[in-house]
């Protein structure tokens, strides 16, 4: 069951995974990106935490959505419309279901449709699809999203700046498939799946 | 990182507002954004609107070419960071005089999923908006199953065909068909002699030893297609144009445009100078330029390079529009 | 060095065809020469003719001027290196129609000799020949005693008032008078984050190390007035605006025009945030700028850095002479 | 008693140095100058090779004026006009009188009129001046022209572009004065002073 409670739990870990691994995010997506992925999730999640802090009690409806339009407004690139539109689709279904399983798989959808990516493309949703998939088992676990992300590394891209190297990009690992991870992680942390 | 700026995090907001004060003949910013527009504005009366726009770092691209007769506005991201939809939309909200307004979008993911998203906003604001993803970077193979093709320097040259189409009148309807027509006869290749670096990471894109150059670079210090030693001018000029040439077919008989681009640290010495072995190879294959432009167009912040776009002039009326006389910055 | 050349020898000659291949429109070579002239040669007709040049290595200065309301011919040497008196007596014959020709030199030992023999020659001809020496850099303190101050940036804005006078018909006497009062009233001052490479010298003038700077370097790689570890863009514009305050004594009811230059590898991202700079350290002084230009006008090879004229238009016909429509490459 | 011979001597001889001390002119140049002074030079004398090449016996007028013409349209910067009136000079003058004395004398005022410089300026002029009074006095030698380029080490520049930098022109030679330097030296060992 996700809370507006666990929204803001969730948040507040991502934005510190993303502080403490902004550089990271970016070195990865130098050799395959153009390097400002950390950058990226950064400057949105400090529009996140910023947006929030002016909530009191929000609704979970409330919350998803405040999440996404900070998102959508302030990451830019390719990163933000992706997470954005797959915060904006949990917004606009938690009031039908609040089951992880079924919230993800919409935000899922949505990333898929924005973007035109598939799984094996080596991005994000690399990392999505098999979380999904283990929320629907009920097996998710830290380990799985770990080796998601880190079964990027032998894709070649399809999508995204990363595919103008073709085969090049092989041996790196996607820095959306990583940043996702930290999201996935930060969800369990927060209590998401307890 | 050397470079004349004060806070890496504050490059993109002081350099617009460097830009609309020193040009307010020009353009002007949209309140709350980074996206400038015409200063001129009765120049957009019933006129289709015109927005581009991308990453900043490709300075005079975008707002260099805002002004009467090219574009109407453009939006500027963080440094080679698509602009977000909120910004976009602001931008086609302000340009649009009611015939609607038209996208010119460079083939980046970021760029086409934030450029669409402000499309589905303006849309539920009843404002027609169509749009052009230009990928002239004819580096990367063409493949339906990938990104496709980068957006680079021939889109200045797009930007001039619908702002001067949209400048005579025509409708959404009738740029987006001049933008289509046009876009498969428009072809780039860059090479790289340094890469840029992005003042919020200070530090190059990627290496090149002090001998190499890289042929196929983007514009976001994105790879190329293959790494040398340093060549002579007229041996990368020979490159760069049997590369367009496997593209385009060169023909004698055909009236081509070609914008030669330097990438930012690239003195107009060097570009001359390239000019002289370009119009020496077409010259062997018969042709010679309809129109040319040699210059800092569409750049890669400080990366030192050069690209080559050639335009294949297959319609009468495009060396007009490219002559048309416009108001901006830049061109 | 790594530069897009073929032999460093030979950059000079093969800049100038690419640059009047590429520009028909614009400009011709005057035969045998490294000299363009006007392509539109009925508009030197019944005019003073503006002949200007210098050493190669500030492009688009000095070609890129010569056009319509500008410039009517320019004359390159060799890199850093004054043309030769021949090439200029050239020039001069190609643009007088009678009236006389007006040479705009730069403050250089090498410029003053080879442009007065010149000078010399053309009067062998009975073509009257008048002239200013620019020397609009502040960073050298002025004596009677030395060679005086050097010639940079504010060159420019003297091509563009002479040029618009001649155009408008002004007589050689009227332009000469014109000259030498706007002269004092124009003033420049630079900073360099790295020095120029000549071609046929193959490293960089002088070596600053990756966090310093130096103000007051001329565009030949001279070396300033002082050293220091990189400052910030407002910093920068503090000590700019500050050096020129001193000389020309800036007054709020007075009306400026500013030209924020690039030395060739700075790109304009960082221009435009030094402008905004600029424009904020101008504004607490008062001045909003009445005429205002960005780019690279007067470079110096590669070398990265900017430098700010600022010119003090005291006579209203000023402003006038700087908005003047031109038809050149560069302006 | 200077003779088109000598002078045609005297050319090659200069050439050679030229050739040979290019690299090292230019860098003289480098520090008080813009690094040009070598492949300055080195044009002009290629260009009075091949002038001198296309004629066939000249007269003392004809070869100095060729030189002249030479130097003039090919060296630019400050030091071809200086060396080509100093030849101009002599060429005007070699009808008058054809003493080294006399004839370098003229040359040496062409040079103070053209550049507005004198003696203690820092320039060709401090190798020039005491050439021209040793040769007055019969006492023209290499040692002598040697230390006159030396002593402009101590000097502050006051034209040309060494002049920009005031007092930090000193503890450097001007590279005018050393090309000079290889210019009387020639002159010696061409035999004119014999
Ligand atoms: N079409 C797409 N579908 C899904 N994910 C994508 C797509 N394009 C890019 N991405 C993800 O976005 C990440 C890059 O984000 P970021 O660096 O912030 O944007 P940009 O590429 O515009 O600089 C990639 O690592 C990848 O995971
Ligand atoms: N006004 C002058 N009078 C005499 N000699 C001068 C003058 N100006 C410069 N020189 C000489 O010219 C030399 C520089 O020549 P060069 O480097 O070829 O020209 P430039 O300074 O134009 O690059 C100086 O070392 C100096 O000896
Ligand atoms: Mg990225
Ligand atoms: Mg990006
Ligand atoms: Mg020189
Ligand atoms: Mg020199």
């Amino acid at each position: 069951m996700i809370t507006a409670e666990i929204v803001d739990k969730w948040m507040k870990l991502f934005y510190s995974k993303i502080s403490e691994q902004k550089a990271y995010l970016s070195e990865l997506d130098t050799p395959i990106g153009d390097g400002d992925h950390g950058n990226n999730m950064m400057r949105g999640m400090q529009g996140v935490e910023d947006s929030l802090d002016k909530l009191s009690n929000p609704d979970l409806k409330t919350i998803l959505k405040t999440v996404a339009m900070a998102l959508i407004s302030k990451v830019g690139g390719a990163a933000g419309p992706l997470y954005g539109t797959a915060f904006l689709e949990m917004a606009k279904n938690c009031e039908k279901t609040q089951a992880p399983a079924e919230l993800f798989k919409l935000a899922l959808e949505g990333i898929k449709k924005r973007g035109g990516a598939t799984t094996g493309d080596k991005t994000m949703i690399d990392v999505w699809a098999p979380a999904v998939a283990a929320l629907e088992t009920d097996s998710l676990s830290v380990e799985k999203i770990e080796a998601a992300a880190a079964g990027t590394k032998d894709l070649v891209a399809k999508k995204g700046r990363a595919s103008y190297l073709g085969e090049r990009s092989v041996g790196h690992l996607d820095p959306g498939a990583v940043s996702s991870q930290y999201l996935f992680e930060s969800f369990i942390e927060a209590g998401g799946i307890e | 990182m050397k470079k004349i700026i004060n806070s890496p995090g504050d490059v993109v907001p002081e350099m617009i507002d460097g830009l609309v004060r020193a040009y307010p003949q020009y353009v002007e910013r949209i309140p709350g954004t980074e996206a400038v527009v015409r200063s001129n504005k009765s120049s957009m009366d019933g006129k289709v609107g015109i927005v581009s726009g991308g990453g900043s770092g490709h300075e005079p691209a975008h707002p260099g070419f805002v002004g009467k007769g090219m574009l109407s506005a453009a939006v500027a991201g963080q440094v080679f960071t698509s602009p977000t939809p909120d910004q976009i939309y602001e931008a086609i909200k302000a340009v649009n005089t009611g015939r609607g307004v038209f996208l010119v979008i460079k083939n980046y993911s970021g760029d086409v999923m934030n450029f669409d998203m402000a499309s589905d906003m303006a849309e539920l604001d009843d404002i027609p908006v169509k749009s052009i993803i230009v990928d002239d970077d004819i580096a990367v193979e063409n493949s339906l199953y990938t990104q496709g093709r980068r957006g680079v320097a021939g889109t200045v040259l797009m930007h001039k065909l619908v702002g001067a189409a949209a400048d005579q009148g025509a409708s959404l309807e009738e740029i987006e068909e001049l933008a289509n027509k046009a876009l498969p006869h428009i072809s780039t290749i860059a090479v790289a002699l340094s890469a840029a670096t992005v003042p919020e990471v200070g530090k190059p894109g990627f290496e090149l030893a002090d001998d190499e150059i890289e042929y196929g670079v983007g514009i976001h210090s994105e790879p190329g297609y293959r790494r040398e030693k340093i060549k002579t001018s007229h041996e990368l000029a020979e490159e760069l144009v049997s590369k367009i040439d496997r593209e385009l077919k060169l023909d004698a008989t055909h009236r081509y445009a070609i914008l030669v681009n330097g990438m930012g640290a690239t003195p107009l010495m060097e570009q001359y100078v390239f000019s002289h072995d370009l119009l020496d190879e077409l010259a062997t294959r018969k042709i010679k330029p309809a129109f040319m432009k040699v210059g800092n167009y569409m750049t890669s912040i400080d990366m030192a390079g050069i690209s080559l776009t050639i335009f294949d002039l297959i319609d009468e009326k495009w060396l007009d529009y490219l002559n048309y006389p416009v108001e901006t910055i830049a061109w």
